[in-house]
């Protein structure tokens, strides 16, 4: 069983799949995630998959101001990620609200609701950024415990 | 039926159209803004910046001569460098790396003496 | 028959921004749409409360990612109408050049994303791969991939020497080659019509009554672009609205297609007719008064009404985006059709959502 | 601005139905702020690139007509205006009850900066 459990957790960190949400941002970032899937920089060549159900996701990308409706999906999403699990927040506005940090609707940066684990300045980052984001995310994860 | 056909075959025989990020590093383009920072000697500590600012993510303080930013509330949109009147802010055109920590840039510089306290104008 | 209702969104794989539908099915066909929004929702307008009216560029600019410079633009001319600005010549142009790049970019994204709503990929892939030469035009010009940021009021920032024009000049061709070659795929191919034709159809009457704007309402046979208007220099560049005549998601492919191409046109147009001279003027004096300002976005009419008061925060800012206008005609093109089909209806009308709710 | 027509909320619905007779097209409403208790809503129209303007200044408090039943994209912008303003819309074909946008825990009518005013439903939970 070791072994197995070495091998899958090996095989995750080898190509782990990645689930993006827009947690309410300009789109601007959710298109610089999508053009990080397209030919020119394509992360697929990685092992990286862009998956859309959160119970086969490794990475969790967030991008955007969290607000008080979409929190309760983000919580959702997060929660259904098996352990142990990475989450990326992407671009000014999912680290601390950016520009929208005064509207009366935006609670400000994704770690305000979920544990946070690397965060990519930028607005938007540019698709080199993200790459190196979750670069970064991934050797945070070979340290992770096993949920 | 076949209509994608040609344009698969055309990629075929094309060079690669993927930039092999980690492995080559494209120059950034030179007009491109990125990592905004300051040459701390040469700031007057004005405020200029941090009341142009669209964010709101620099604090000045005049009294204590330091120069604050927030690099993850920053949205890279250059207003602070064209507005600077010693254009000592600059920003490189390299992107600023992720990192797993909040950090936030603190400056100190000395405090300047009476003869270009708190004016932007002057030279 | 019994009813299944099926939450559609807000997390899909389809849409890369979370809307809800609430589809209410008898066996596969739709028979009624719930919308549910806010999920976007920020509250931006609202900002002109507390940053100045220079500082809101960049914030209306981040509306939305996929046409900030327009964004930026129609705010800019409106402020100009407040305070009487007359813009010199060649930032006309230029603000001409800047937006027709920015709608060539959006238009192969959402040729991109309806290819992959309907399981073309490699189409959507071709697609991005010819627009990342667009962004590269945007971050050599404008400084950002995605804020070029060029806007200000009184002008714009940055000037395009005639190198940089050539090179962006070049670029296009590049591009405009590498379109050519998609034009038997996404209007002759068998899978294109076959997933579009007939689907989600919209009529004139119905669209002129809802309300729809840009190529949704172009492609319903309605001859109308504000670009007519001529705002900025578009009175003195040759342009005419493409216009569809079925109204289905194959014409509104087929409107978007030919501006793409029409956008190429308009920039080597614009780059040919650039006249010398100054870039900005200088501003002074605070907005006044209340006006209604109108824009062409690559979805369709953007409209900004902006009241100042002689201060420097605006009273009210309201932004009137065009997906905003076309969802109650998505409503009306959704029942009826099946499940299957959502996604590519949906996308038709190239949805932003984080435009609609700012 | 240069078209616009003033209204009062006994005429605004006879005047809609009248633009659309001419065929205009309905682009969207805006609702301003005015002072602590009256504010502006404008209802803008488009026939042919060309603009006309409806306002129509009434009370917080009071109940507006909806137009929604004349032009169903109406709905979405008056349903904007009751979660922004606080504003109720009488006859809407389709009525988020103010959960359009916001949720509980945001703000209640945040585009009244002047004073927030709650419009009170009779006998509301």
């Amino acid at each position: 069983m070791d072994i197995l459990k070495k091998l899958t957790r090996k095989s995750r960190i080898k190509s782990p799949w990645l689930l993006h949400f827009d947690c309410g941002s300009c789109n601007g970032c959710d298109i610089e995630v999508l053009a990080c899937l397209t030919p020119v920089y394509d992360i697929e060549r990685f092992g990286i998959i862009n998956v859309g159900n959160p119970k086969h996701a490794d990475l969790l990308l967030v991008t955007g101001t969290v607000n008080h409706r979409n929190k309760k999906v983000l919580v959702n999403l997060a929660e259904q990620m098996p352990e142990p699990k990475i989450v990326v927040a992407l671009g000014s506005c999912g680290l601390s609200g950016g520009v929208f940090r005064e509207a009366y609707n935006v609670i400000g940066g994704v770690d305000k609701i979920i544990p946070v684990d690397v965060y990519v300045p930028g607005c938007p980052p540019k698709p080199e950024a993200i790459i190196d984001g979750v670069v970064t995310g991934l050797e945070k994860f070979s340290k992770k415990k096993d949920g | 039926m076949f209509d994608m056909t040609p344009n698969i075959l055309r990629n075929f025989f094309h060079k690669s159209s993927t930039r092999l990020y980690p492995k080559e590093t494209r120059q950034a383009f030179g007009n491109a803004r990125g990592e905004l920072y300051n040459e701390i000697e040469a700031c007057i500590f004005c405020r200029t910046c941090a009341r142009k600012c669209p964010s709101q993510c620099i604090t000045v303080d005049t009294k204590e001569a330091t120069w604050q930013c927030d690099p993850f509330v920053c949205v890279y949109c250059g207003v602070c460098v064209e507005n600077c009147p010693k254009k000592c802010l600059h920003q490189k055109n390299d992107y600023r790396k992720p990192v797993t920590d909040k950090e936030i840039i603190f400056m100190k510089g000395e405090t300047k003496k009476k003869k270009c306290e708190g004016d932007p104008q002057e030279t | 028959m019994a009813r299944t209702i099926i939450p559609f969104g807000p997390q899909h794989q389809v849409f890369p921004e979370p809307i809800h539908l609430k589809l209410v099915l008898e066996d596969e066909i739709v028979k009624e749409v719930v919308p549910a929004l806010g999920y976007v929702h920020r509250g931006l307008e609202m900002l002109a409360d507390v940053r100045d009216f220079h500082q809101m560029i960049q914030i209306c600019e981040r509306v939305c990612g996929i046409c900030s410079t327009i964004h930026a633009q129609c705010y800019c001319q409106g402020i100009e109408e407040l305070m009487g600005i007359e813009i010199p010549d060649r930032a006309r142009f230029l603000r001409v050049i800047w937006a027709e790049i920015h709608r060539v970019q959006s238009h192969l994204l959402w040729l991109g994303l309806f290819a992959d709503a309907f399981g073309f990929e490699s189409l959507f892939m071709q697609c991005w791969k010819i627009r990342e030469k667009i962004m590269d035009i945007n971050e050599a010009t404008g400084g950002n991939r995605v804020n070029p940021s060029i806007n200000i009021i009184g002008g714009v920032k940055r000037d395009m020497n005639p190198d940089m024009a050539q090179w962006v000049l070049t670029q296009l061709d590049l591009v405009e080659k590498e379109v050519n070659h998609l034009e038997k795929v996404l209007l002759n191919d068998y899978t294109v019509k076959k997933r579009t034709v007939g689907k989600g159809v919209l009529t004139r009457e119905k669209a002129m009554e809802l309300g729809a704007v840009g190529p949704t309402l172009r492609g319903s046979g309605v001859e109308q672009d504000i670009r007519q208007i001529g705002y900025a220099a578009y009175g003195e560049l040759a342009h005419r609205p493409v216009v569809g005549i079925d109204g289905d998601a194959y014409s509104r492919n087929r409107v978007r297609f030919l501006e793409t191409l029409q956008a190429i046109a308009l920039v080597r147009e614009a780059v040919s007719k650039l006249p010398a001279g100054d870039i900005s003027v200088k501003v002074k004096g605070k907005p006044e008064g209340e006006v209604v300002t109108r824009v062409e976005q690559p979805r369709g009419e953007l409209m900004y009404y902006i009241k100042g008061n002689g201060g420097k925060n605006l009273d009210r800012l309201r932004i009137r985006t065009p997906t905003f206008a076309n969802i109650p005609p998505l409503l009306s093109m959704l029942p009826g059709i099946e499940l299957a089909d959502v996604p590519v209806i949906v996308l038709s009308i190239d949805p932003c959502i984080s435009c609609t709710e700012r | 601005m240069k078209e616009v027509i003033s209204t009062t909320k006994g005429t605004v619905v006879s005047k809609t139905v009248d633009m659309k007779k001419d065929g205009y097209r309905f682009v969207t409403m805006s609702c301003v702020e005015l002072d602590a208790d009256t504010v502006d809503i404008l209802y803008h129209f488009d026939r042919d690139l060309h603009l006309k303007h409806l306002r129509l200044t009434i009370q917080k408090k009071e109940a507006v007509p909806s137009v929604s039943l004349v032009y169903f994209a109406a709905f979405l912008v008056e349903n904007e205006i009751q979660d922004q303003f606080g504003i109720r819309f009488d006859g809407l074909v389709l009525d988020y009850e103010r959960t359009l946008y916001l949720e509980k825990e945001a703000p209640d009518a945040p585009y009244c900066r002047i004073s927030v005013s709650r419009d009170v439903k009779s006998g509301e939970d």
